[in-house]
């Protein structure tokens, strides 16, 4: 049964497929009726793993028979799927309700939906999956679908770049994921997360990978987690990897709440959630752990850091998840998986909470997205602004009726708990001031003061305002679950029933981290309010208070330039280095055969003392020569590259002759 | 809405019926059959110039007076005359060549209009093709001469119309005569009265 | 008596041979010279046959337009095409400078050779098959492509741009219609379960209720068969209302603009027979073949009944040259894959439903059904689509 | 009559087909090289059909239909390639169609 | 009328002319097909390889095969070769006559050389085979209801495929061959 929670989409994003452009209503109605299917069976699935000692369930079938190898899919339900499935099906149904109404005028309705609808089969492939290999197929159609719903406005030449920025990003960490997938199963035999006794997630196959040194002496476990974490990373915005996700935001807005705040990106999260065991394969404080650990606390001061400086209402949010998922990963590096489950569930409420009230304000005044010329919003969207103000305070941590507090709260605690070093936890409790600071002044600046735009700014019709307010409920609601006196998450992840125990909050070590983060956040929100209580068209406070340090973070501390000054430097480096070795080095092995048939008869002319200038000419010339020969042969002409197949099949054939004779 | 290939039918039921109509009623078919069939023409219909001799000689019978009003009139210039003429080089009142190339000719009937003698008239011929672009085509005296009953044979009408002027005509001519005659003859009477009176 | 009439061709050529084979005539030459009789009677009677028709179709235009037609030469007019024959073979055969004339004076014998050997397979009459093999069907239909070849070469060896146009019109046009043409000759043959023409002819032998011919025309997939494949046999032979390649008013006369003579008279005799060769295919396929439509009508010997049938199919081709108007090209195209390609495919599926319920009562209803319902909706759409229309002129207003 | 004569003859016809598909520089030529290798290798399908020793077995014949089914398929498209570039480009030279060039 | 010849002619021509049969319309292929490959105007060649597509065809019934034969006439002849002189004709319309064998660099020498070797190396292996020492087997012949049996039968799934694959290449060459829209 949960083989249709995939598959429902995945029929109707066909079905779209084939509708043509004119059939909106139809479109709209099989991908939502889809996705309500699908979410109802989530429900189920759900509902299923609630069960008290629960463990998994699962089943295996066979894909490919290669030989005697055999590689199989499979599907996966166990508390960390039932969750996420249930998490990724309800957002993408509320957003896909939501985007029936943000969309309404683009004359590719339904080949939006055609898309959405792919994604979210996808993305609940990714997480149902109980195959590595079935996790990778869904995760590159994930990657596609992001895609072509970031270039979804292709028309624009930012948009088309964008898309092609995410794509190659993030194949950029893929191949990690491909290579660390393919290391796995040459190391354990097997894709299958469970199987019984013989997944490679399972006791005797992590057994023997951590036993295992490959090189540094890092564990083989290690190495492969690493790997894989790179996947990870470059799915879910990790530091170098991050620069597309804010990019990403050309993309239609739905699109950037859906896939670029609460689902896809939570992919990399729960990849290494769900890989966790061999992460930990070595012991929990793992060299694979630590690099999480810290790739995750730098990311999220480093992009909260970027964030205060943002003028774009989404790139702000873009920047904040990536310092959110920062967060996360820090959790799971430090190896509470619960905890960043729990942000990762959390956070999408809240983040595709703000992404759909951003939508809603850019839908409200005809697409602008520059903070400086909006203001004042609070009068003219007010539905818009109070949905808005739950998320941001859930997110910036404001104590006690938010989930963001809680589940920060809880990351806070664990990092803090982690034995190698206190400085991711430092870093996260600069990155959660951060938080409450930047949140804060894009409040001011969005709804404070007086409208500074020249649009007629008008509130969003109810099919775009009721996700909004479920969304809105939810992110409030989830801090009943999450609250230490009450782990109900933490209970059904280990399989525990939770029990009621306010004297948990109580304790010193809890108390001491929470009145930290009280502190923490108040000081943020009221250093952005003194900040940006008046801001109007005058520029930045920050930037008149310390104008070097923000046209660093106004400029993303240069990242993009940096690779472009780099890695992309270094790459045409590489390729002209290539041609070089081809045209040169290769022709003067060459010459440098007739240069020693040249030497043998300038020996034999006893030492000619013009030998060596001759010697010399002739490597010249026959450097020369030999280089362009063989830049003639990369002629980029088709029947070139056909002669020499024809010459490589008659060289085969004598071989072959030579072979049975 | 008719259905589908219902025009295509229709179509070939009418062909179908014209084709056995035609043979049914011989009356669908208007073709005459030349060679074995010919057509009657009309009275009018016109083809070549020929020229009209009264009583039974050619010769003596012609009309022709070789005053070359045709000559000079006929567009396409297809028409030669030379005028005959006696032992002595007098100028005789018929010609002495007429030629017609109805090669050239366009039966436009000018020559016809202006013949004051009513000498040249349109024939009805029409199976004239020969390879003989000279001998057949270019008309001589001889082939041009056709009596007045043939004249009336081909135009009824118009051939009685002309002998009636022309009988007119004569009888006018010869009224004039008469009374010319009368008129000498009285004065001959009065003159041989006259010396018998005045001696 | 009859039945010896009936097999009097055959028993004449065995005579001779048997004839022949007294003198001491080896086995081998009596096979060759037997062979060399049948073609050259094949091959005579067609001619004849062309003759005839090319009269014949001059004097049923001349009645549908109430003349008389050719009635000089001969009694009736028959001798007509000896007389057009002379002035063909005595007319000046001119090649155009610019020509490729090698290709120039091929392109005729490419275009009569197919025509004459798609010959080799039709059934006759009762065990009158010159060739008898198991994928008769496919062999007509293969040999016949060359034709195309030959179009080609006429129009492209000219050298003459109305030439090039009317050979691209005339392949165009053939390869468009091949398609519907053999999708429903396979028709026939998917019912009779053999490819090979006399089978095929077997398949439609006896009567219903006594009387009544089991001929596949006379069923609803066999009459949507028939009539697509008859319309496509018009448009292989490029035979009005689909001879625009040679639409005079527009391309002078295609790719035959630039033969005069003997070559011109070639292509001429090969059109008629093709579409000889392409009625007999059809009364092979459709009318039964050689078979007497009536019980009692067995005596009339069974190759009469061939060429009686094939003759009847060629008149009924005329009768539509008199009636219908030439097609514009691109109608005709479209008519070929949005309305005879899917018809086919309706007529198809139509005899697989006639064959699986049973053919009965039921069967009728389900295969008319299959064939009727495609019929009125493409025929309706395609009688609306090309309505005349008031004409209306961009710039006028 | 051996398997030997009708093997050479495909094999001449496979190099004939191979050498038009390596020296002529128009791209019909060179998918017209690639139709005469196919040939050729249905040539051989055929001839190692007619001379098995179960000819009851008709691999032989059904990957003959097949690949000249595909043949046919392949030249629609091919040619409807060499047509489209021949558009864009005003050339069917194999040599000319270099956009894609570093 | 019904003369053993003529149908030994189709159905069993080897018994007929032997080898010759086989021999005659290989070497009108090889003799076609040659020219083919060097004449200069691509309408010839195109021609010359109608000529070796319908000797192709011709060889395939002399060796028994006459249902693929057929289909080879028919597919080839009928359509690929048409389709072949359109697009010679749709992409030079001014140039109809002129050369269509722009040489570049090592081209004919290179390809001929090339097919050559190939072709030394193909009839080394012929020739040196035992294999291919084979006698002719007594006459075989594969009916069509027996190939009909076969395509609906053990290569239905072939059959569907080859059907998809021609559906999408009529498809898509139509798309591909069709103006941009303006």
């Amino acid at each position: 049964m949960i083989a249709l929670i995939p598959i429902l989409p995945l029929v109707a994003a066909g079905a779209t497929a084939l509708m043509t452009r004119g059939r909106r209503g139809p479109a709209a109605a099989l991908v939502i009726a889809a996705q309500a299917g699908a979410t109802v069976l989530s429900l189920l699935a759900f509902l299923q793993t609630l069960g008290h000692g629960f463990q998994r369930e699962f089943f295996n079938f066979p894909w490919l028979s290669l030989g005697a190898e055999t590689l199989s899919l499979g599907l996966l339900l166990d508390p960390l799927s039932g969750g996420m499935v249930m998490m990724v099906s309800f957002v993408s149904l509320l957003i896909f309700i939501y985007s029936v109404g943000y969309m309404k005028e683009d004359p590719n309705f339904v080949r939006f939906f055609c898309f959405l609808s792919l994604f979210s089969a996808a993305m609940l492939g990714v997480v149902l999956s109980n195959s590595l290999l079935l996790t990778f197929i869904c995760w590159e159609l994930v990657g596609l679908a992001s895609y072509l719903l970031i270039g979804f406005w292709f028309h624009k030449p930012s948009a088309a770049a964008a898309a092609k920025k995410a794509f190659i990003t993030t194949r950029i960490g893929d191949m990690g994921f491909l290579l660390g997938m393919l290391w796995l199963y040459s190391a354990s035999g097997t894709l299958l997360f469970y199987d019984g006794v013989h997944g490679c997630l399972e006791v005797g196959a992590l057994e023997a990978m951590a036993a295992k040194t490959a090189c540094m002496g890092l564990a083989v476990s290690n190495c492969i987690a690493l790997l894989i974490f790179c996947g990870a990373a470059g799915k879910s915005g990790q530091f170098p990897l991050h620069v597309w996700l804010p990019d990403a935001m050309e993309g239609p807005t739905p699109v950037s709440a859906l896939i670029h705040a609460a689902t896809m990106v939570a992919a990399g999260v729960y990849l290494v959630a769900r890989m966790f065991p061999l992460f930990a394969a070595t012991g929990v404080v793992s060299a694979s752990l630590s690099v999480v650990a810290w790739i995750g606390a730098f990311t999220a001061l480093f992009a909260a850091l970027i964030a205060v400086a943002q003028t774009d209402i989404k790139r702000i949010l873009a920047y904040s998840t990536v310092s959110q998922l920062g967060f996360m990963m820090l959790a799971l590096g430090v190896g509470s998986v619960t905890a960043a489950m729990v942000h990762l569930i959390a956070h999408a409420f809240f983040k595709a909470l703000l992404f759909l009230g951003a939508g809603s304000v850019i839908h409200g005044i005809h697409g602008e997205q520059d903070i400086r010329n909006m203001g004042g919003l609070r009068k003219f969207l007010p539905v818009t602004f109070a949905t808005y103000a739950i998320g941001m305070m859930a997110l910036s941590g404001v104590p006690f009726f938010f989930s963001g507090f809680w589940s920060k709260d809880e990351i806070l605690h664990v990092a803090h708990g982690w034995p190698v070093s206190q400085a991711p936890f430092l870093m996260a409790v600069a990155a959660a001031f951060l938080t409450a600071f930047y949140m804060t002044r894009q409040m001011c600046y969005v709804f404070g003061g007086s409208y500074r735009g020249h649009a007629h700014p008008h509130e969003s019709p109810a099919v775009m305002t009721v996700p909004l307010g479920i969304l809105a409920a939810a992110a409030v609601l989830m801090s009943i679950p999450a609250t230490p006196a009450w782990p109900w998450f933490e209970g059904y992840h280990t399989g525990h029933a939770p029990t009621l125990n306010f004297s948990r909050l109580l304790e010193p070590g809890f108390l001491t981290i929470a009145g930290l983060s009280v502190v923490v956040v108040s000081l943020g929100i009221g250093l952005g309010y003194l900040l940006y209580r008046r801001v109007g068209e005058a520029s930045d406070p920050v930037q008149n208070l310390l104008p070097g340090l923000y046209r660093a973070l106004s400029s993303r501390f240069w990242v993009d330039e940096i690779y472009g000054a780099t890695v992309v430097r270094w790459l045409a480096g590489l390729g002209a280095l290539a041609g070089f070795i081809e045209r040169r080095v290769l022709a003067g092995i060459v010459a440098l055969v007739g240069a020693a048939s040249l030497v043998a008869s300038a020996v034999g002319n006893l030492f000619d003392k013009f030998w060596i200038d001759l010697g010399f000419d002739s490597l010249c010339g026959g450097l020369r020569d030999g280089g362009d020969l063989f830049s003639s042969w990369e002629s980029g002409r088709v029947q070139g590259y056909l002669r020499f197949l024809g010459v490589g099949v008659v060289l085969i054939l004598i071989m072959i002759g030579w072979l049975l004779s | 809405m008719n259905f589908p290939g219902s025009g295509i039918i229709k179509g070939l039921a009418v062909t179908a019926r014209n084709m056995a109509g035609s043979y049914i009623e011989k009356d669908r078919l208007t073709t005459e059959q030349y060679p074995e069939e010919r057509p009657t023409l009309p009275e009018n219909s016109r083809s070549f110039p020929f020229l009209v001799f009264d009583g039974e000689d050619p010769e003596s019978g012609m009309r022709c007076t070789s005053c070359k009003i045709c000559e000079k009139e006929c567009p396409p210039q297809c028409i030669y005359i030379v005028q005959d003429r006696d032992a002595a080089g007098k100028a005789l009142k018929r010609p002495k060549v007429f030629d017609i190339d109805i090669a050239v000719c366009m039966s436009c009937q000018i020559c016809v209009e202006v013949c004051p003698f009513e000498s040249i008239r349109m024939d009805q011929v029409y199976e004239l093709s020969s390879y003989d672009r000279f001998g057949a085509l270019v008309l001589d005296k001889p082939k041009l001469l056709k009596s007045n009953a043939y004249y009336h044979g081909i135009h009824p009408t118009e051939a009685a119309e002309t002998d009636a002027r022309l009988e007119a005509d004569r009888k006018k001519k010869e009224a004039a005569a008469a009374a010319k005659a009368a008129k000498v003859a009285a004065e001959k009477v009065v003159k041989a009265a006259q010396p018998e009176a005045q001696p | 008596m009859m039945a010896l009439l009936d097999r009097a061709p055959v028993e004449l050529l065995h005579w001779f041979l048997g004839v022949l084979g007294s003198f001491g005539v080896p086995a081998w030459i009596l096979a060759i010279i037997s062979a060399l009789i049948i073609i050259g009677t094949i091959i005579g009677v067609f001619l004849g046959l062309f003759a005839l028709t090319s009269v014949m179709e001059r004097k049923i235009l001349a009645r549908v337009q109430n003349r008389y037609g050719p009635n000089r030469v001969g009694p009736f007019g028959l001798f007509q095409p000896v007389a057009d024959g002379i002035k063909m073979i005595t007319k000046e055969d001119l090649v155009p400078r610019t020509a490729d004339w090698v290709v120039h004076l091929l392109a005729p014998v490419v275009m009569m050779v197919p025509a004459l050997m798609v010959l080799a397979i039709l059934p006759y009459g009762r065990g009158m098959v010159p060739a008898e093999f198991d994928a008769g069907i496919l062999y007509f239909f293969a040999v016949g492509a060359g034709t195309e070849v030959a179009v080609f070469m006429a129009g492209w060896a000219s050298n003459n741009k109305y030439s090039v146009l009317g050979a691209m019109r005339a392949i165009a046009q053939m390869i468009s219609y091949e398609l519907p043409l053999v999708i429903s000759a396979i028709v026939a043959a998917m019912i009779a379960g053999s490819l090979s023409p006399s089978a095929i002819v077997a398949a439609q032998s006896g009567f219903a209720f006594g009387f009544l011919p089991q001929w596949f025309a006379f069923t609803p997939w066999g009459f949507a068969a028939a009539f697509i494949f008859y319309i496509c046999a018009l448009a292989e032979s490029n035979r009005s209302p689909f001879d625009l390649p040679e639409g005079e008013s527009e391309l002078v006369a295609g790719h035959l603009t630039e033969y005069s003579g003997f070559k011109y008279a070639t292509f001429f005799m090969a059109e008629y027979v093709g579409m000889f060769a392409i009625c007999g295919m059809f009364v092979t396929l459709f009318l039964g073949g050689w078979q007497a439509p009536l019980p009692f009508l067995d005596i009339v010997p069974s190759w009469c009944w061939f060429f009686g049938k094939a003759c009847f199919v060629a008149f009924t081709m005329i009768w539509v040259r008199a009636t219908v108007p030439r097609l514009r090209i691109d109608h005709l195209l479209a008519f070929a894959w949005k309305f005879l390609l899917p018809m086919s495919f309706a007529a198809f599926l139509s005899a697989a439903a006639w064959h699986y319920a049973g053919r009965g009562p039921l069967a009728w209803l389900t295969s008319l059904a299959i064939v009727g319902i495609p019929y009125l909706v493409l025929g309706t759409a395609f009688t609306n689509r090309f309505a005349v229309s008031r004409r209306t002129y961009q710039f006028s207003e | 009559m051996t398997l030997q004569i009708v093997l050479a003859i495909s094999a001449v016809l496979f190099a004939l087909g191979l050498a038009a598909a390596l020296s002529r520089s128009n791209a019909i030529m060179i998918l017209i090289g690639i139709e005469l290798m196919l040939g050729a290798a249905n040539l051989n399908f055929i001839a190692f059909w007619r001379f098995s020793d179960n000819p009851s077995d008709l691999a032989g014949i059904m990957f003959a239909i097949f690949a000249i089914a595909v043949a046919a398929a392949e030249a629609a498209v091919g040619l409807a390639i060499i047509i489209l570039v021949h558009r864009k480009i005003k050339s069917v030279e194999a040599d000319d169609a270099s956009n894609l060039k570093g | 009328m019904n003369c053993e010849f003529l149908k030994t002619f189709f159905t069993d021509p080897m018994k007929l002319v032997g080898e010759w049969f086989v021999i005659l319309p290989a070497l009108v292929l090889l003799l076609s097909t040659a020219a083919a490959v060097v004449v200069r105007n691509l309408i010839h060649a195109a021609l010359l390889l109608t000529l070796s597509f319908i000797a192709l065809g011709i060889t395939f019934i002399a060796l028994g095969a006459e249902f693929v034969g057929f289909v080879q006439l028919l597919v080839y002849v009928g359509a690929v070769a048409m389709i072949i002189v359109f697009a010679i004709l749709l992409t030079r319309p001014d140039q109809l006559t002129k050369s269509g064998s722009a040489l570049s660099g090592i081209g004919p020498a290179g390809g001929a050389a090339i097919g050559f070797a190939l072709l030394a190396a193909l009839l080394t292996f012929v020739f040196s085979s035992p294999m291919a020492r084979k006698p002719l087997p007594a006459s075989v012949s594969a009916p069509v209801a027996a190939i009909g049996e076969a395509l609906m039968g053990d290569y239905v799934v072939v059959l569907i495929v080859i059907g998809v694959l021609l559906t999408a290449a009529l498809v898509g060459a139509a798309v591909i061959a069709m103006e941009d829209k303006p």
